[in-house]
């Protein structure tokens, strides 16, 4: 992974993201507070605003430098959560050194656990992990079989996607929909939805 | 959307910089991070910061003054505040006797006040504010909302502070407020959030969401329109339901607008609030009535009771002065 | 229309049960005819009276309290009170030092006051306040309408018949501070009278109306929504050309809030005016920034400035204990 | 004039005022603050509540205690006005005896005298004057060329519907409207139809 590929990814995140105002806004709005749109644009927004810095640095700095910038952009939940992700991911990349493809599946793997120990969350509270959990196991069962990269992507895309559409008939017990019983019923979770569009952006990237 | 602003970009800094102006003789504002001190930094005692997401003002930065709070974090609207805006609030308000962090429930702002706490290079405790009955309590959640209470609780902790009491009976002080305070909101219209510019429910005409959060969630139920004595009926047995009050027991009632509710229907609710309140054997000795949490533009208002008791009382009925609560002084 | 209500024949009674419940320790209600006073009678002083239509909150019963009012006598929404009321509040809270009226000047309330004040067996005399001057004043108008300044000269004129000051000397400092302060309002949505049940005026998304009245009185112009800036630009215009004030001069300036515009909305209002003004030479000194002259539930606010001198300051300066205003005790 | 007549013309005028609830209204909230109706509508139920008692009085005192009742029921610009236009009739009848149809001109000429009084208001100035004094003069005149009750009533009838008429061109220079400059042209005055629509139920009385 070198910083330009980290480039290229913010800036197809950010594509995703303000593609998808609509989609976000109105999910935040069903059975959260409407923000989650706002906060993931400003959060790619100050990523794709470092691009320059960010291509100096080595993949694991990039991505630290990435976490500290969410942490300080975003703010509400998915700030914290996404910042802590990075941060996960970047400590794994220092360790292990930017390898194989092994690697990259732990630092996910490493990341979502982050989130995981940062909001006190599992997969089933209708929350991004719904999302970001199946992805990491996916992730690491197809590394650790030598699968190609464009089988990996696929499959990636697929899992995600499954997830963010599992959300749709749980019933929160995280986040701000929690508490709101069988009425967060029928609504996909904002953030289960922002993830699953980021990581399908990042696994286009050519 | 129709509202007193310039660029949608720019109306946190614009207003946080009239609210600084407005009263300079209580407060500073520091920008990037934001984040907002009283004039006369306190020597003597605990630091009592809060903050949260914009558009619930006074809250927090209205509170910011002698017997209630050093710093407030303001962050986007309705957008929890970041750590670096807290690190930087305690950097220039502690005053070696460790920061007392006061945080409404929520995921959001639980976690970035959290790991303002793990960067702190000092001693700190975090009281989590939770008085919204509308959620109810279950295995099912993570727990209730800080809402209107949350005022309750700043006014005691900041007064005891005040007295140079140590972190832990500051926090104690805290959680035992909170613990003996519920709150359940009514909306009537919805709240516009700026950046969003629509409003973030649809409601009509015959219609109320009771229960509602004050960033605009869905609370218990959407339900029909009523009089306000039946409204606010449901309201007191939800908060007697989560309260539990013995009979005789002494409270404080605040009932609180959510930013377009006039007086004039405050003053109403008030009246009947307190009439049920009283057959349900309780006593109102302190009140509390106007905008103090509020929801944007929302029209609705919430009930919140709290339990007193004799150290409540002192602590509430001391001196303050702060741009939205002031007496004594 | 939603409201929090019951009948609406009853609202105004069971909103001002409500409000002196919940501020029994400082006032003290009369039902039919319908009338407020401080709950201790002063004995000393000229006995200052106000009131008017309801719908103001927290105008005027808001302001009952020591160095403010003795009695407010409110009329239905909108609508001036009547004589008897006048009568009745003032035979409470007279002290053989005579009453003097605090009126805002429109027919109704004026000729309902006089007529009082024609059947008074005592001394009175009696203040106009008309600080609005989006109503242009010329031999054609019956002169401007008294808005938001009105708590400015309540707040004077109260203090200084603490003082024990004579009729003639409250009446004169009420007619200076009166002469010395200018409003102006702005409408983005209208109000709703209960009773009506619907907008008194019809406006777009894209409309605000400037000048309007504290009653949804149409005011000078409907003119295009625009930004914050631009919109107290021309307010701010409005107001200098009333007051020609001197470069250099001191001023309190008050945002006022019309019952349903966020306080967020109202300090970034409070940016741009102070800024403008010092543009002007105008040095803000004191500030008041809140709902203080309502208009129901109008999302709206007005500008105030009141131009100061020591006399002004000192009596806005001095201590003041009612349930919408309080310092120095 | 006697008591029941009184009472009569009581319910006849709350009976007009209830009928024309919208048009009042809306007059009210194009150049006002939008409670003429609910005003005259409180004035009106108050008098016709007290009929029993009324009843009972001459017809002087009748006026006067409707005067007084008007003042401590309307409040508003109309309710010391109207108050004042009994109250100024009521002092004619007492001392001229209740007797020629002279006499009721000449009352209502110093009813209406006295709301001019009050109210330092004169004809032209879109208000409630603008119908009253045209049907005042009109009624002395016609009282003096002795002229059928009938007739009377029906010149009566024209020209407070002229004068309510007159008023929607005019600036208004007296009550609310004072200061809309022209922006109050093209709306007829809420006090001058609420007075035309009185006049024209009393006349009508069989
Ligand atoms: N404890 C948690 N663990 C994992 N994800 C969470 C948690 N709490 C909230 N989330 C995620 O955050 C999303 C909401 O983010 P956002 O709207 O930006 O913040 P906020 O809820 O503070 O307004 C939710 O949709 C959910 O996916
Ligand atoms: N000075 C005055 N002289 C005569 N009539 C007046 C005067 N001021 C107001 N009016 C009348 O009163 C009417 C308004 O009455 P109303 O709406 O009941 O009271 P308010 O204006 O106080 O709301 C106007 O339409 C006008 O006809
Ligand atoms: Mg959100
Ligand atoms: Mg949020
Ligand atoms: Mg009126
Ligand atoms: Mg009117």
């Amino acid at each position: 992974m070198n910083a330009s590929l980290i480039v290229a990814a913010a800036i197809a995140i950010q594509d995703t993201i303000l593609k998808h105002e609509a989609d976000l806004e109105s999910l935040d709005r069903a059975i959260g507070d409407g923000d989650h749109y706002i906060n993931m644009k400003r959060g790619a927004g100050a990523i794709v605003d470092m691009q320059q810095e960010l291509s100096t640095l080595s993949a694991d700095a990039a991505l630290n430098k990435i976490g500290m910038k969410l942490l300080s952009t975003i703010g509400g939940a998915s700030g914290p959560l996404l910042a802590s992700f990075f941060m996960g991911m970047a400590k794994v990349l220092k360790e292990k050194g930017d390898a194989s493809i092994d690697t990259y599946a732990q630092a996910f793997a490493t990341g979502v656990d982050t989130i995981r120990q940062r909001g006190k969350a599992d997969i089933g509270e209708k929350t991004m992990l719904d999302v970001l959990i199946p992805v990491a196991a996916k992730f690491t069962a197809m590394a650790t079989q030598n699968a190609s990269s464009e089988e990996i992507r696929a499959a990636l895309i697929t899992t995600a996607q499954q997830g963010m559409l599992a959300t749709k008939d749980l019933i929160a017990t995280k986040g701000r929909a929690a508490g709101l019983g069988e009425r967060a019923i029928g609504h996909i979770d904002p953030g289960a939805k922002s993830c699953q569009l980021m990581i399908e952006a990042v696994c286009k990237i050519a | 959307m129709k509202k007193f602003i310039n660029k949608v970009d720019d109306i946190l800094v614009e207003s946080l910089s009239g609210f600084a102006l407005a009263h300079s003789d209580l407060v500073q504002l520091n920008l990037d991070p934001n984040f907002l001190t009283r004039k006369q930094k306190a020597t003597h005692k605990v630091a009592i910061i809060s903050g949260g997401g914009s558009g619930h003002e006074p809250l927090h930065a209205g509170y910011l003054g002698f017997g209630m709070l050093d710093a407030a974090c303001p962050g986007h609207v309705f957008t929890s505040p970041t750590p670096d805006q807290m690190l930087a609030a305690a950097e220039a308000v502690h005053a070696d006797k460790g920061v007392l962090f006061i945080v409404k429930n929520y995921a959001g702002d639980v976690m970035n006040f959290e790991m303002a706490a793990e960067m702190l290079p000092f001693e700190s405790a975090t009281v989590l504010t939770s008085d919204d009955c509308a959620v109810i309590n279950s295995t099912y959640t993570t727990g209730r909302r800080g809402v209107a209470g949350t005022v309750i609780v700043e006014k005691c902790v900041g007064s005891l502070a005040e007295t140079g009491a140590d972190l832990q009976a500051c926090k104690a002080l805290g959680d035992k407020v909170n613990s003996r305070t519920a709150s359940m909101g009514v909306a009537l219209t919805s709240c516009t959030v700026p950046a969003a510019g629509r409003p973030t429910f649809d409601i009509n005409d015959t219609e109320l969401e009771m229960g509602v959060g004050i960033h605009g969630e869905p609370g218990r139920k959407r339900e029909t329109m009523r009089e306000a004595d039946a409204i606010i009926k449901d309201v007191i047995a939800a908060i007697m339901d989560a309260l539990k009050p013995a009979k005789n027991s002494e409270a404080l009632l605040l009932i609180n607008g959510f930013g377009a509710t006039p007086l004039m229907e405050l003053y109403l609710i008030y009246n009947t609030a307190a009439k049920l309140l009283n057959e349900h054997g309780i006593h109102i000795t302190r009140s509390l009535v106007g905008n103090y949490t509020t929801a944007l533009d929302m029209a609705g208002a919430s009930v919140t009771l709290c339990l007193l008791d004799d150290e409540i009382k002192q602590h509430w009925d001391s001196a303050v002065h702060t741009p939205a609560l002031r007496w004594g002084v």
